[in-house]
């Protein structure tokens, strides 16, 4: 069974990591097809949990945390005050309709089928790195090591960043006064 | 696994059962009793105390009716017994218990009782969902929390990453409370909240990270593990602890970290998304009855967190101020009470602190409390950081000098 | 290490459980005692007593997504020097000093960020209110930078 | 009997499962920034899409074949030291990368939302569909 | 020490008079043959007193003295410090010897100009004081290390002390196979080198500097932008130092353009004078002219060495990399030389380095006397072992006319830093001349001893300008009594410069000399240079002198300026006296002869050998004296020997150089004694009577021969010569150019284009009825597929991805779907886990 479906359902956990996968996946969609934009917003936390909860299946206990730090305390709290600012409180339908959902929708899935279609069939060289162990260090490692570059680089692009939102920001404010 | 074995030691039938069915049940027991102990019931006592602190502040009395007395005079079968409080001895114990004891628990159920209200114009999915998000939000940070001597529910090696991870979890709550209330000054209130809490996040985490970096471990239990020696004593007593390490240095993070935990808890002088002058009551002016008290209780529990989180990074968290050795000989179960005696005994002083601050400080005002934040706060403990790891160098340079940073010499 | 986050679960589980339980028990209690008597005043937005004014559209300050926007960068910077900061004592034999430079470079262009913001004025809460006042009004208002600080 | 997945070290499911949750969040993705009219919309559909690559990159980070080391060519550790204890398990590029990517994404949703309030102050709504200034 | 306030004491007291006491001769000259003496006698007779002028300070010179005193007596300690070895520090003994065995005192002599300069950037002006101490501070402390590591090199003793401390600075890996480790296919290092020049020039460098900071406290003193003046000055000091540290001819290159732009910055410094910028801008392109030469060079040895190193670079050379194109290695050599000759401002391009006195004048010390112009000299010693024989003679004709050529020229001069600024060229030309005639010892003794004299003298004459307020020699004279300190330094720097016995500049002039005729006796091609050197030297006594007797003695000219020239305050005269003394005492001990001999031979050394010992073989002998046995055969091939070196680095063993051709030598030497004593005495003599006695009348000669004085006046016209025989020429060619490209091209063009209009015309008919119907239908196609297609580009960036997501699906899936068609219904086999290892 094991061989067939790549999961033991015979493994507790196994159900567990399906009710994670089941979760990410139903909330996804449900920011995707949701009418009402402040729900597409919570869904979206829904499916960050998710992802970090698949984190936490591939061990990746670094990334989880920083998924939840990032995504939920940041970037979610940054669209939310997007949908916040843009919108009226009382707006029934919050304006999130969609155009062309036809097209979207087979553009989507075929796009979902040649994926899945390549991850099946492709034979990936799996390999078994004995138990898991704490990536943190191992992270920090490689930011020190091969990656410094990117990690310094990084700074170089969220200063690009700041500045940059900062102005757009700014102008804002001046178009206001 | 320190759990399961535990949990095998502490009962050998256990062996027979599934590791991880142990597991579930221990750290669900442990789960349990954190949310029976350091959330719900401290979260009423710690009502009392605040109201009593409160009372001695603006020199009244605060809750002094409801207490033992009056629980027993209210019940005819224990009326009887009531009545000896007007006899010697018990006169005199009873003058020596303060009144208004079980004042919380007679709003507790009030609040349980009380009518469970939905605006008509509120989105009630959201509405209902919020207290959900923030109950899970601050109490899955007590996970990590090592309450006693390498005891903490998990052992998790990401540990105060996990914390920031978590409470950064609440936010998203807060703003579905504001927004779902339909109610401007709920919504106000929330983007406020939300504002305030992601903005102290920054120097609290630079400050916590100052920690990380001198212990060199994330996971709060080898961060306690660490400050059980210091200035070259192996067991150094309260000299270990971070806040006294490093000839003091360590007090401005303290500092920085315990001001940036009160903006984030939302408690005096930093409640502007409460301020009930301005906003009635914040994101949950709307919430009413035993839906409010959760957010009640979340932010009782918060404060505990926070404490918890300071004692644990800067106050050795259980260990005790005197050197270790001192009780090491005792048993197992001793020692356990004394790791979670000092542990709660130095977070829950902060608690205390913070309730002493909302009863003499002022509120600040939106700018001053956004420019302390980024102008203030967040440059000094970047730069502390900065500092901290330039004397963590020196230190380390001191300890193992560099070879000669020669790669090739040639001669002539 | 699999079993930790388990145990993150159950603690999550509980937290729901608990508030799930409590207002289910909540619901209960209160169908038992009929307390549940809604009506049109107790539905409507509650503004101290009076009637609600306008709708609930408020027009937010922009300085709310400035914030959030700042604390985004800076959290990812905190983000990617925990590991640094996890690393440094026990990398500090290979690395020696290079180590500190490292984390120096990193945080040194972000605190130029900080200083440039700062330096702009994005910082500052009621700069754009300020503006529109005029300097009678201005010396009659303290200058908040000082009273912040 | 102990848990099923410590016995053989690897995660509950196969990779394919991961790979399948990522390309269904991909899809999820692609979809709302194609049908949706409102820009946030859009952006929480990039978000999915960024989510769905780091689902991806973790998990062949996880179960992937690695290259030997992470460490510089032609440089001696001293003996008797690990090179994965000073240059990091060679495997954990994926996880770096998804570290990457999250850092992206911070950056983007910061300039991304900047963009949208741009468009709101300017054409008082937030439909991409209005936003039509390069046609040609 | 930098803490003087603003002190201008106008100190002319009693230890000024100590100063001035050997000049009262010169004095008493002046009165026999004075025009005027009635009111020089007056004031003479005051000056006798003891401080003839109203402003007399003896407390701010003399805690000027103290300073002083305190600061040599500072410097000592270091010096024996260093010498030394090591000192206990509490309990604690440092070892000394790790100046050089780690690189971080050389590193910290380097960078902290470099910061100094940033700190005077950019928070400069609000420094107190202007910041002025933070250059002079950083400086100081490079005195201090490099003075401990002059000690230390003194201690040791070894004249082939040399230490390499090099870092990969750029490694370009391939990648050899996946999984394999990476090869390294190309590595430039970087690194610093120290050896006994090096730290010579590191003193030399560092001590001017100091000086000279010290000197523009008070001549900078009235300057708005003093702290950027500083700042420039500090990025000079590193430029230098970086140029003198470092081990490969990159860094050179890169420190040597720094250099450049920093006298650019420097000359230019006060660029709202039109010839200022002027001058910056010749000086800069001047430099570049031969710094294309020196590219080329290196780039030729880089070639051909594959190294970029010195060290690397001789060894290349020595193991053949140019056995089969000699004459290559003599261009190349010649090329590298270029450098120097923009530098060093040799014969060509000389015209640079007297406009640049343009300059403030502490600048033209500091950069146009003692140091960058050093920086050519440097060079030539530097790379000396791969100069072949032919390149040496070339190098020492350049040298030699050099030398004649701008000492004739300084002959007329009147503007006191012109005469100072053709002096140094013909100094430098000297230096070159005797490395060019394989006197490399002495060549560079002479660098060492000019860049006191010389500093001192360029000093004396910005504390005379600062006095007078003049640079023109006809508007000064009789400034002795009121600048006994600045007179008296800079009498002692002439002494040494004309090559008065017992002085410094004696010394290592008479090296020189010495060397080359006895070079030039096994060569014939020197014998020119012999003649022109020995001129020379009689020149330069002449025109020195007349330059003390114009500005010093006689009676004042323009009694105004007389009468408010000044002494300059004690920042100003303690660099002086410091020089003054050092110009005298820096060739006592020898040691310099015993540590400083040339490198080891690379390829070109034992043709160079013979050349001079006519196929003995000396090569042999120097190896075998100086190891001592010579524990290492092949060394003579090999730069680096590892052996003889940690023997070196730890034992107290002296290894002084012995010249093994010093009997050889030494008649030579003797000869050359006499006749530059001979040559020298009369140059002054001539000097004193026609400047001082007034008996030869130098405008009656100049009347004579006017043609010669005219030559002279107008500096050969080399100015113009490059303005018409290069400037002119190119700008005529550019000229011809463009009235090719308008008279020959345009018209093609144009009759082209006639052509073509009559042709269209033609053709419009043809075009008109039959093309323009086939044409706009074909339009009309176009543009309907054209609005057919902009739909396409709706402006909305959702479409485009819809666009493009579907045109990836149908690249990726369609085409998977079309070729494998068979296969993609069929399910492969599981993926097998591998096992943990």
């Amino acid at each position: 069974m094991m061989a067939a479906l790549g999961i033991s359902l015979r493994d507790p956990a196994a159900w567990v990591f399906l009710a994670f996968a089941a979760m990410t996946v139903a909330s996804a969609l449900l920011v995707a097809v949701s009418r009402n934009i402040i729900y597409s917003a919570y869904s979206l936390l829904l499916t960050f949990f998710g992802v970090a909860g698949l984190y936490a299946f591939l061990d990746a206990d670094f990334l989880a945390a920083a998924q939840l730090l990032v995504y939920v305390g940041g970037i979610l709290v940054l669209i939310l005050f997007g949908v916040m600012l843009t919108h009226k409180i009382r707006d029934i339908n919050l304006s999130n309709e969609t155009t062309n959902p036809i097209v979207g929708a087979v553009i989507a899935g075929l796009l979902f089928l040649v994926l899945a279609y390549v991850s099946m069939r492709t034979d990936w060289q799996v390999v078994d790195r004995g138990p898991a162990t704490p990536t943190t260090q191992e992270i920090g490692r490689a930011f020190v090591g091969k990656y410094l570059l990117p990690f310094e680089a990084s700074s170089i692009l969220l200063l690009g960043a700041l500045i940059g939102a900062a102005y757009l920001s700014r102008h804002e404010r001046k178009k206001e006064a | 696994m320190q759990l399961i074995q535990f949990a095998h030691g502490l009962l050998p039938f256990l062996a027979k059962w599934p590791d991880w069915v142990v597991y579930l049940a221990v750290v669900f027991l442990f789960a349990f009793a954190i949310l029976n102990t350091l959330v719900a019931p401290l979260t009423g006592i710690s009502t009392y105390i605040e109201r009593r602190l409160a009372g001695r502040a603006q020199y009244r009395w605060g809750p002094n009716r409801v207490g033992i007395r009056s629980l027993l005079a209210a019940m005819p079968i224990t009326r009887p017994i009531s009545k000896l409080a007007d006899v010697q001895p018990f006169k005199f114990i009873g003058s020596k218990i303060p009144g208004g004891l079980l004042q919380f628990a007679a709003d507790g159920l009030k609040l349980f009782t009380k009518e469970d209200i939905i605006p008509a114009q509120a989105d009630k999915m959201l509405f209902r969902l919020s207290p959900y998000v923030v109950m899970a939000g601050s109490f899955a940070a007590f996970a990590v929390f090592p309450v006693s001597f390498w005891c903490s529910a998990i052992n998790l090696n990401i540990g105060i990453f996990y914390v920031l991870g978590m409470s950064s979890v609440v936010v998203p709550g807060i703003l579905m409370a504001g927004w779902g209330s339909a109610n401007k000054w709920a919504l106000f209130g929330g983007m406020r909240s939300a504002s305030q809490i992601v903005s102290y996040e920054i120097p609290v985490a630079i400050a916590l990270m100052t920690v990380v970096m001198l212990a060199g471990t994330m996971n709060m239990n080898e961060i306690v593990a660490t400050q059980r020696s210091g200035y070259g004593i192996e067991k150094a007593g309260f000299l270990g602890w971070y806040l006294f390490r490093y000839g003091g240095l360590m007090i401005v993070p303290f500092v920085i970290y315990f001001i940036g935990g009160c903006a984030e808890v939302n408690r005096t002088p930093f409640d502007l998304p409460e301020g009930e002058s301005e906003l009635v009551s914040g994101y949950h002016t709307e919430y009413s009855g035993f839906r409010w008290s959760f957010f009640f209780m979340a932010e009782y529990s918060n404060m505990f967190a926070v404490g918890a989180i300071a004692t644990t990074m800067f106050l050795g968290g259980p260990l005790p101020p005197y050197p270790v050795q001192f009780t090491e000989s005792l048993p197992m179960l001793i020692r356990f009470g004394e790791g979670f005696f000092w542990f709660f005994a130095k977070s829950y002083f902060f608690v205390l602190v913070m309730i002493h601050m909302r009863w003499t400080l002022p509120r600040y005002r939106i700018d001053q409390l956004m420019q302390l934040c980024w102008k203030v706060l967040m440059p000094i403990a970047l730069v502390w950081f900065v500092l901290m790891c330039g004397i963590k160098m020196a230190r380390m340079e001191m300890a193992a000098p560099a070879e000669a940073p020669v790669v090739a010499e040639v001669h002539k | 290490m699999r079993y930790d986050y388990v145990g993150v679960l159950v603690f999550l589980v509980l937290a729901v459980g608990f508030v799930f339980i409590g207002m289910l028990a909540q619901r209960i209690v209160s169908g038992f005692l009929h307390t549940n008597r809604p009506n049109a005043a107790k539905l409507s937005p509650y503004e101290c007593g009076e009637e609600p004014v306008g709708g609930t559209f408020i027009r937010f300050n922009i300085r709310f997504y400035v914030m959030a926007l700042v604390f985004i960068v800076f959290d990812v910077e905190v983000v990617l020097l925990f590991p640094w900061a996890r690393v440094y004592q026990e990398l500090y034999a290979f690395y020696r000093t290079a180590l500190f430079w490292d984390m120096l470079v990193f945080v040194g262009i972000l605190a130029l960020g900080l200083a440039y913001i700062w330096g702009k004025g994005d910082l500052e809460w009621v700069k754009t209110f300020e503006k529109h006042l005029s300097p009678a009004e201005k010396v009659a208002r303290p200058h908040t930078k000082k009273e912040a600080a | 009997m102990p848990l099923a997945v410590a016995a053989n070290n690897m995660p509950v499911a196969s990779l394919e499962w991961f790979l399948l949750v990522g390309a269904f969040l991909f899809a999820c993705g692609i979809f709302t920034i194609l049908t949706r009219k409102n820009a946030v919309s859009v952006l929480m559909g990039v978000e999915l899409v960024l989510n769905a690559a780091n689902v991806n990159l973790v998990a062949f980070s996880r179960f992937v074949k690695a290259p030997a080391t992470l460490g510089p060519a032609g440089i001696e550790l001293p003996k008797g030291v690990d090179p994965h204890l000073v240059y990091g398990a060679p495997w954990i590029g994926g996880n770096v990368f998804a570290a990457f990517v999250i850092i992206l994404a911070a950056a983007e949703a910061a300039v991304a939302l900047g963009i949208i309030l741009g468009i709101y102050r300017n054409l008082g709504d937030v439909d991409v569909d209005q936003v039509t200034g390069m046609k040609g | 020490m930098a803490h003087g306030h603003d002190d201008h004491g106008h100190g002319s007291g009693h230890d000024a008079g100590h100063g001035s006491a050997a000049p009262g001769g010169h004095d008493d000259h002046g009165h026999g043959g004075g025009h005027d003496d009635h009111a020089h006698g007056a004031a003479a007779a005051g000056g006798h007193g003891g401080g003839h002028e109203t402003h007399f300070q003896p407390a701010g010179m003399s805690r000027g003295l103290a300073v002083l005193v305190l600061a040599l007596g500072v410097a000592g300690g270091f010096f024996s410090l260093g010498v030394t070895g090591h000192f206990d520090f509490g309990g604690r003994v440092i070892d000394l010897n790790d100046l050089f065995d780690t690189p971080w005192p050389a590193l910290t002599v380097l960078c902290l100009p470099l910061v100094a300069a940033f700190v005077q950037i950019f928070v400069g002006r609000k420094l107190p004081r202007r910041g002025d101490w933070v250059s002079t501070g950083a400086v100081m402390v490079g005195l201090a290390i490099s003075l401990m590591m002059f000690g230390r090199m003194i201690g040791i003793y070894d004249w082939q002390f040399q230490r390499i401390h090099e870092i990969e600075w750029i490694g370009l890996f391939t990648r050899s196979a996946p999984g394999q480790p990476d090869v390294t296919s190309f590595r430039i290092p970087m690194g610093i080198l120290i050896d006994n020049i090096t730290v010579i020039m590191l003193v030399v460098v560092t001590l001017i500097s100091t000086l000279v900071h010290i000197f523009s406290m008070g001549y900078m003193v009235d300057e708005p932008r003093y702290s950027r003046f500083y700042a420039f000055l500090s990025i000079f000091t590193f430029s230098m130092l970086g140029l003198i540290l470092c081990h490969n001819v990159f860094a050179l290159y890169m420190f040597w353009e720094l250099v450049g732009l920093s006298s650019y910055l420097l000359i230019g410094f006060w660029f709202e004078k039109k010839s200022a910028a002027d001058a910056q801008k010749k000086a800069f392109l001047a430099n570049r002219v031969g710094d294309i030469g020196m590219f080329l060079g290196i780039v030729t040895f880089f070639y051909f060495t594959g190294q970029i190193t010195y060290a690397g670079i001789f060894k290349g050379v020595a193991e053949g990399a140019f056995s089969n194109h000699m004459g290559l290695l003599t261009i190349a050599g010649c090329l590298l030389f270029c450098g120097a000759i923009g530098k060093s401002a040799q014969f060509p391009l000389h015209v640079w380095l007297p406009d640049a006195m343009e300059g403030p004048t502490p600048v033209s010390a500091l950069i146009h006397a003692a140091t960058m112009v050093a920086a050519g000299v440097y060079l030539v010693t530097r790379m000396f072992p791969v100069f072949t024989p032919d390149a040496l003679i070339v190098v020492a004709w350049f040298g030699g006319i050099t030398a004649i050529f701008a000492a004739t020229i300084a002959l007329c001069a009147n503007d006191i830093k012109k005469v100072l600024a053709y002096s140094t060229v013909s100094q430098l030309g000297y230096m070159i001349m005797g490395l060019g005639a394989s006197a490399y010892t002495n060549g560079f003794f002479h660098l060492w001893t000019h860049a006191f004299f010389k500093a001192c003298l360029f000093l004396g004459s910005g504390s005379v300008i600062h006095a007078v307020h003049t640079q023109d020699m006809r508007e000064m004279g009789g400034l002795w009594k009121k600048m006994p300190i600045t007179f008296g330094a800079m009498l002692l720097s002439t002494f040494a410069i004309a090559g008065v016995p017992g002085t410094s500049g004696f010394t290592s002039k008479d090296g020189i000399l010495g060397d080359l005729l006895f070079a030039a006796h096994h060569h014939a091609a020197l014998w020119p240079i012999v003649v022109f050197a020995f001129v020379g030297a009689g020149l330069t006594a002449f025109y020195m002198f007349r330059l003390i007797f114009m500005t010093f003695t006689g009676k004042p000219k323009v009694q105004e300026k007389f009468d408010h020239a000044h002494e300059s305050p004690w920042v100003m005269a303690a660099p002086l006296v410091i020089l003054g003394a050092l110009a005298i005492l820096s060739d006592k001990g020898g040691w310099f002869q015993e540590l400083v001999g040339p490198p080891p031979s690379a390829a070109s050394a034992a043709i160079r050998m013979d050349l001079i010992a006519h196929g003995q073989p000396v090569v042999e002998e120097a190896k075998e004296s100086a190891h001592e046995g010579g524990e290492h055969e092949s060394a003579e091939a090999h730069p680096s020997n590892e052996a003889a070196s940690a023997e070196t680095s730890t034992s107290a063993r002296r290894h002084p150089y012995e010249d093994p051709l010093e009997h050889e030598k030494h008649p030579a030497h003797t000869t050359a004694m006499i006749i530059s004593i001979f040559v020298a005495g009369s140059g002054i003599f001539l000097s004193w009577l026609t400047y001082q006695k007034k008996v030869i009348s130098a405008p009656k000669i100049a009347a004579a021969l006017p043609g010669v004085h005219n030559l002279l006046l107008n500096k050969y016209y080399v100015d113009e010569f490059i303005t018409y025989f290069l400037v002119q020429p190119f700008l005529a060619l550019a000229y011809g150019c463009a009235r090719f490209d308008l008279k020959v091209i345009d018209f093609t063009v144009n009759a082209w284009g006639y052509f073509t209009v009559l042709c269209s015309r033609v053709a419009g008919l043809f075009d008109q009825k039959v093309v323009d119907g086939t044409v706009n239908g074909t339009a009309d196609v176009v543009q309907s597929a054209g609005t057919a297609l902009s739909r396409f580009q709706t402006g909305r960036i959702k479409t485009y991805l819809a666009w493009s997501v579907a045109g990836a699906l149908l690249l990726v899936g369609g085409f998977h779907l079309v070729t494998n068609w068979k296969h993609v219904f069929v399910r492969r086999p599981a993926a097998v886990v591998e096992p943990a290892k």
